[in-house]
């Protein structure tokens, strides 16, 4: 109790709802240790990657209220400079053998590495956010657009260093699903204390009415960097989970394909609230295994069905454009998980 | 407030837990019990998507039911497990493992380096392989992974194969067109051929840059036009309709030079540009994986799986055709489904039979094909085979 | 300086390309708002809309070109019934969403029912031949499709200052909501800028068609996204910054592929996109911005 | 033949009026009074539709509720909106013809901008500028002329007066005069109390979305002194 005199009612509320979140995504992770097969555990430590995705898209684009489309561009960012750092100099010799500043002449420590890729990018995403974080509405959507085909023609064209579309391989496999549960819990945590902070609560104000917030003396551009900032951090550690568990990445997977899909996940969960985050990543992302499935043609109860390739991207738009007509605040719209029990159990 | 909490959180639980078991457990329908006497082969691959076209598992499939329905290998039967991945590297690993988890001893996927590498690796835990139709890009092959094999020959041997034709008929000063995009395929396959030209005498007039989904190459061909003296041929490694493109362009601006390109070109929508006027294709060779032409072997295995109602649309699914033919030799001389004996017994073999070309064999290379690699060009708009040998002075600095 | 003088035709010729792609997102945006990336797939369209006339009635070149044009009209005005008319009062990044979902559903029917593979489509080829003015070799489809650019946008001028349903259009880009108040049908104005849209769209699914030769699903993204690239440059919701904004786009590409070493070619887009985001940083509503005539709305 | 039967007025999940009644009758100028934010704008607003309204609203017979704004214009409803809102890009010519476009009589709209640009000679020097160029008064003007030049049955007219310099408000008075004079049916909104007063045949008082108390010209002037105080509005 002693507690409530350095938290307001909100953040306390705040730590309840994490809490449940983190229960929902531990159970789901024992579910699958204990009971799933092999695979299962992979599509689940894919979905937290991308979890980790909608979160830092969540910190800036929920609350700020701006659409985002360069988040898998840091994303990139943090993976590939963990992989830069991480890997070992007998393998960087074999694929990048023409790495300028000797970036091939050295490796460093899986946590070191993790450290100076989230450091590097947040000075990045800090550096444009000075540019961003100024213009609104879909001029800032459009320079986040610009932003995503400019790190992707980088990694593409200075193969000597990042290796495009081919393999940057031998990153050691040093997370598995304990890792991304354990991150992912943090995250939530993370995002949501950012939330019902002093600066979460005036850059949700400032979304509603930038006038009227700035007139209460808000000032916009320093809360909106802020998320913008930490946004990132989350983006370099998803960044960093993705490489640090399939030990290969390219320049493919950081592009448009996932900007969209994982736009879909927070707007279908609701972009206001990290419920709805959480709630989108695990709806399409376990959906989507299930229609994938689906595609194929399987044969369910005896009856062979016929081979729908699309059917995933298809239900996907649906998805979309169903929530944005009949519900556009998403799911969750502006109830967190513990409003809605709260509400549920009165 | 605390108990409140805890009972909430428990039901919360219990039916978050609920909602996850019914999605787990349809995706797990597709699952069934290990049989020794089925060979399974697993395609986690896009039918979907940018990389749709490169897809072998219609002329796998068909394959497959002509080996079944002539009695299986020593009656073992072949099955084969299909699922869409898209371009998405993370699903076609999970996908491959779900193969792996139900007995597949091969595994082929997405035929980028960026997916084939991994997929190895986890294929490697079960001792199976990754077998690739059509996978030419060369870093497969510097040691990474040792349970890799494709059934065709790297792109020096394409980029050589061109360039030895163009040397023979003539081709003195060329062009490269050269792009990120493609990965080596279409970065480094134009520097090998411009390497085996200028090793024949030629010249490498100029390396122009260009994007994948170019639909209007006029500045490149002003820059083509600039050019002094006037290039022989041009090199690309790209895809249709890109190519078909760049083709007419270059022809309506009046260059005449070759257009000479690698596996890329080999689609039935170039045959398509020279609808009308089929003088557009006189010039326009490229070095393929396998005989196309009209009365090709390839040709009558399209038409025979058409008959049996699968459509094998071109070159790349028709490819599958090799590896489903390379596995059953495998296994007929491994006498086994064993994932480790199979590859050993595939690598062993001095020639397997092959439907696409007459023979592949693995034993010299290990990683990849010794094939012939022929050259294609038009008469008249069809398709006629120009040469097909195993190429001669190809570089050797890409490993 | 045939170089000189060839290059800068084609950066004209690349910009009267964009220049229409542009018009068509713009005019819808300056009505209601939408920033309708669904207009990708309404080319593609009209692309495969070509693919079926010439496979199940007739390979006529001028049926084929009427029928495109009809289809891309008829999806664009059908798309605003069913998919944006429940978010026309809606925020632009609902409608940005909406239009993305829209666009993620058109290009996989189009591959559930037609083909991942792209398609050929030959019969516009006749378009293309070359002709030599003034020593300078180009190429005919350079002119129609400059040619046609500019005639549609003398069209779409005589019709938004003359007709009523223009100035109607004009004064909606404005203040929708008085534009009703004078009794004139919402429905009606949206339905025909989408209409509007969709003819341009079909006009440069036309000249696209006759370079390409072929259409796939995913056809329509990178016309969507230039389109809107230069939008933004000129200003996004002023018609004329959209012509403006598609010819600077064209002399941006074109002179980075001339003036760009080759060892950099590959950064090309970069730095085109670079350009851009200087000008919105320059200019964050765009060189013409229509923010002067928003002020009012507000 | 306009009646308001205990309207409620919403912006958003707010309510800005709580249960109006009104009656505008043929031929008849209503006002309505009241200080900022009484809830007179929104009572318009709901009236022509922008606002979302319960109660019942009827106007000559017709049920207005689940109308769109368009469908309530062709009605006969015609609304000159606070803040005037003329297409500041359109020419006045445009702004004009774009009031008539529900009319089909080309020659009689000619006529009816000729007739407008007679009353008003500045808008006729201007007819090809800008109408964002022309002054506040004359945009008011403009205003006026564009809701009438769809010949509409009821005119509801807001703060017609707002900004204005003292002269120039007394020649939008003049023609609201006038208007009245050529039977048009009026409901004004008004905070300039006195003369709106000496225009109107019957008067509604509104605060906070309330009604405090209604009247005919002479009860309502009687009460002129506590509405003073009430609205701050000085009289001068």
């Amino acid at each position: 109790m002693s507690l409530s005199a350095y938290i307001s009612r909100d953040q306390r509320s705040g730590l309840v709802g994490s809490l449940l979140l983190s229960c929902l995504l531990i159970a789901v992770g024992l579910l699958v240790v204990y009971f799933g097969q092999r695979y299962q555990l992979r599509i689940v430590y894919a979905a937290y990657v991308n979890l980790l995705v909608v979160l830092g898209l969540q910190v800036f684009m929920g609350n700020a209220n701006i659409t985002n489309l360069s988040h898998s561009a840091f994303m990139g960012i943090g993976a590939y400079v963990a992989a830069i750092c991480v890997t070992p100099v007998k393998i960087k010799a074999i694929s990048l053998p023409q790495a300028p500043w000797g970036l091939n002449a050295f490796a460093l420590d899986p946590w070191v590495s993790a450290f100076i890729a989230i450091a590097i990018t947040a000075l990045l995403a800090w550096l444009v956010g000075l540019i961003i974080t100024r213009l609104s509405g879909i001029g800032a959507t459009i320079v986040s657009l610009a932003l995503l085909v400019i790190v992707h023609s980088i990694f593409l064209h200075r193969t000597d260093i990042f290796k495009g579309k081919q393999a940057f391989f031998g990153i050691p496999q040093v997370f598995d699903i304990n890792s991304i549960l354990i991150i992912s819990v943090c995250a939530i945590f993370v995002a949501r204390a950012f939330r019902e902070s002093h600066w979460g609560i005036q850059l949700r104000a400032s979304a509603d009415d930038e006038v009227g917030a700035r007139s209460m003396g808000v000032n916009v551009y320093r809360v909106r960097l802020i998320a913008w900032v930490l946004g990132s951090v989350f983006l370099a550690v998803a960044g960093i989970s993705y490489a640090y568990f399939l030990g290969t990445i390219s320049a493919r997977p950081f592009y448009f394909t996932h900007v969209f899909l994982t736009v879909a996940m927070l707007i279908l969960g609701g972009m206001r609230t990290v419920t709805g985050a959480v709630l989108g990543t695990l709806l399409i992302s376990f959906g989507l295994e299930g229609v994938r499935y689906l595609e194929t043609g399987p044969e369910l109860l005896g009856i062979k069905l016929p081979e729908l390739l699309g059917l995933s991207g298809i239900m996907l738009g649906v998805v979309i454009v169903v929530t944005m007509a009949f519900r556009s605040s998403g799911i969750t719209g502006n109830t967190e998980i513990e409003q809605l029990f709260n509400r549920w159990r009165r | 407030m605390s108990k409140g909490i805890n009972k909430t959180m428990k039901i919360f639980q219990v039916a978050s837990g609920c909602a996850i078991t019914g999605i787990l457990a349809t995706a797990l329908a597709g699952g069934s019990a290990m049989a020794a006497d089925t060979i399974k082969i697993g395609f986690a691959v896009p039918l979907t998507g940018e990389y749709a076209p490169y897809t072998s598992v219609q002329g796998a499939r068909c394959m497959a039911e002509m080996i079944n329905r002539d009695g299986g290998v020593d009656g073992k039967m072949f099955e084969v497990l299909v699922q869409d991945v898209g371009s998405d590297s993370q699903a076609a690993i999970s996908i491959s493992e779900k193969f792996l988890e139900e007995g597949a001893i091969t595994i082929s996927t997405i035929p980028f380096s960026d997916t084939m590498i991994p997929v190895a690796q986890l294929a490697a835990s079960y001792g199976a392989t990754v077998i690739q139709a059509q996978s030419t890009q060369v870093e497969m092959h510097a040691g990474i992974v040792d349970n890799f094999i494709t059934n065709v020959s790297p792109d020096p041997f394409t980029a050589t194969a061109g360039a030895n034709f163009a040397l023979e008929n003539g081709v003195k000063n060329v062009v490269l067109f050269t792009s990120d995009e493609g990965g080596s395929w279409s970065a480094r396959t134009p520097v090998w051929f411009g390497d085996v030209i200028e090793a024949g005498g030629g010249t490498v007039l100029s390396s122009l840059n260009f994007s994948f989904g170019t639909s209007d190459w006029s500045p490149q061909i002003a820059e083509l036009k600039k050019l002094d003296p006037q290039p022989d041929a041009v090199y690309i490694s790209s895809v249709m309709p890109d190519v078909g493109v760049l083709i007419r362009q270059m022809r309506t601006a009046g260059i005449d030079a070759w257009v000479i390109g690698s596996d890329g070109l080999d689609d039935p929508s170039l045959d398509a540009i020279g609808e009308g006027d089929a003088a557009v294709l006189d010039k326009v060779v490229f070095a393929t994986l396998a005989p196309s032409h009209a009365d090709s072997a390839m040709a009558a295995f399209i038409a025979e799986c058409n008959a049996m109602d699968i459509e094998v649309a071109g070159l790349f699914p028709a490819l599958g055709s090799d590896i489903v033919m390379a596995i059953a030799h495998g296994v007929e001389q491994a006498g086994s489904v064993d994932p480790v004996a199979v590859r050993e017994a595939m690598r062993a073999a001095d020639s397997i039979s092959a439907k696409t070309v007459e023979n592949v064999s693995f034993k010299e290379h290990q990683s990849y094909a010794q094939r012939t690699g022929p050259v294609i060009g038009f008469k008249d708009g069809k398709r006629v085979l120009l040469s097909n040998e195993v190429p001669d002075g190809v570089p050797t600095d890409w490993n | 300086m045939d170089y000189a003088i060839q290059q800068v035709l084609n950066a004209l010729s690349f910009g009267a390309e964009y220049a229409l792609l542009a018009l068509g997102l713009a005019i819808v945006f300056s009505i209601m708002g939408l920033v309708n990336f669904a207009h990708g797939e309404i080319i593609a369209a009209g692309g495969y809309s070509m693919f079926a006339i010439t496979s199940l009635l007739t390979g006529n070149p001028f049926v084929v070109i009427v029928g495109a044009l009809l289809v891309a009209v008829l999806a664009s005005v059908l798309l605003e019934r069913v998919a944006f008319r429940p978010v026309r009062y809606a925020d632009a990044s609902t409608g940005l969403l909406t239009a993305f979902g829209v666009s993620m559903i058109l290009q996989n029917l189009f591959l559930l029912l037609v083909s991942p593979r792209p398609i050929a489509i030959t019969n516009l080829y006749f378009l293309n031949w070359p002709i030599e003015v003034a020593g300078v070799q180009i190429s005919t489809l350079q002119v129609f499709e400059t040619v046609t650019t500019a005639i549609a946008i003398c069209l779409l001028v005589v019709f938004l200052k003359k007709s009523s349903f223009g100035i109607a259009m004009r004064a909606a880009s404005l203040d929708f909501e008085m534009v009703r108040l004078m009794g004139i049908r919402a429905n009606r104005v949206v339905a025909v800028a989408f209409a509007v849209s969709g003819l341009l769209a079909g006009l440069a699914c036309i000249f696209i068609m006759a370079r390409r030769g072929s259409v796939d699903p995913t056809f329509g993204f990178n016309p969507v996204l230039k389109a809107f690239v230069a939008c933004v440059l000129g200003g996004f919701g002023s018609l004329p910054g959209a012509v403006l904004g598609g010819f600077l786009l064209g002399a941006i590409e074109v002179g980075m592929l001339v003036l760009l070493p080759q060892s950099y070619g590959g950064m090309k887009e970069a730095f085109v996109f670079g350009i851009v985001a200087l000008i919105l940083v320059w200019r964050p509503d765009g060189i013409l911005s229509p923010a002067v005539e928003k002020g009012d709305k507000l | 033949m306009l009646e308001l039967h205990n309207v409620r007025v919403y912006h958003g999940p707010i309510e800005a009026v709580h249960g109006l009644s009104v009656s505008v009758s043929e031929g008849q100028c209503v006002v309505l009074l009241g200080p900022n934010g009484a809830g007179k704008t929104s009572t318009l607003s709901a009236i022509a539709g922008v606002a979302s309204s319960r109660g019942q609203i009827t106007f000559n017979g017709h049920d207005l509720e689940g109308l769109s704004i368009e469908e309530r214009q062709r009605l006969g409803i015609a609304l000159a909106p606070e803040g005037r809102r003329i297409f500041s890009n359109l020419s006045v010519r445009e702004n004009l013809l774009i009031g008539a476009a529900t009319r089909t009589d080309r020659p009689g709209v000619a006529s009816d901008i000729d007739y407008w640009f007679s009353t008003f000679p500045v808008l006729h020097e201007r007819s090809d500028q800008a109408a964002g160029t022309l002054s506040g008064g004359e945009q008011q003007m403009l205003t006026i002329a564009r809701a009438l030049m769809s010949k509409p049955r009821i005119l509801l007219l807001d703060e017609p007066s707002l900004g204005l310099a003292p002269l120039i408000c007394k020649q939008i008075f003049a023609l609201i005069d006038s208007l009245k004079a050529q039977g048009m049916t009026i409901l004004l909104v008004e905070q300039n109390v006195r003369d709106a007063l000496q225009l109107a045949d019957y008067g509604y008082m509104l605060n906070s979305g309330n009604l405090m108390s209604e009247g005919d010209r002479e009860t309502l002037s009687r009460q002129g002194a506590s509405m003073s105080t009430l609205t701050g509005i000085n009289h001068t």
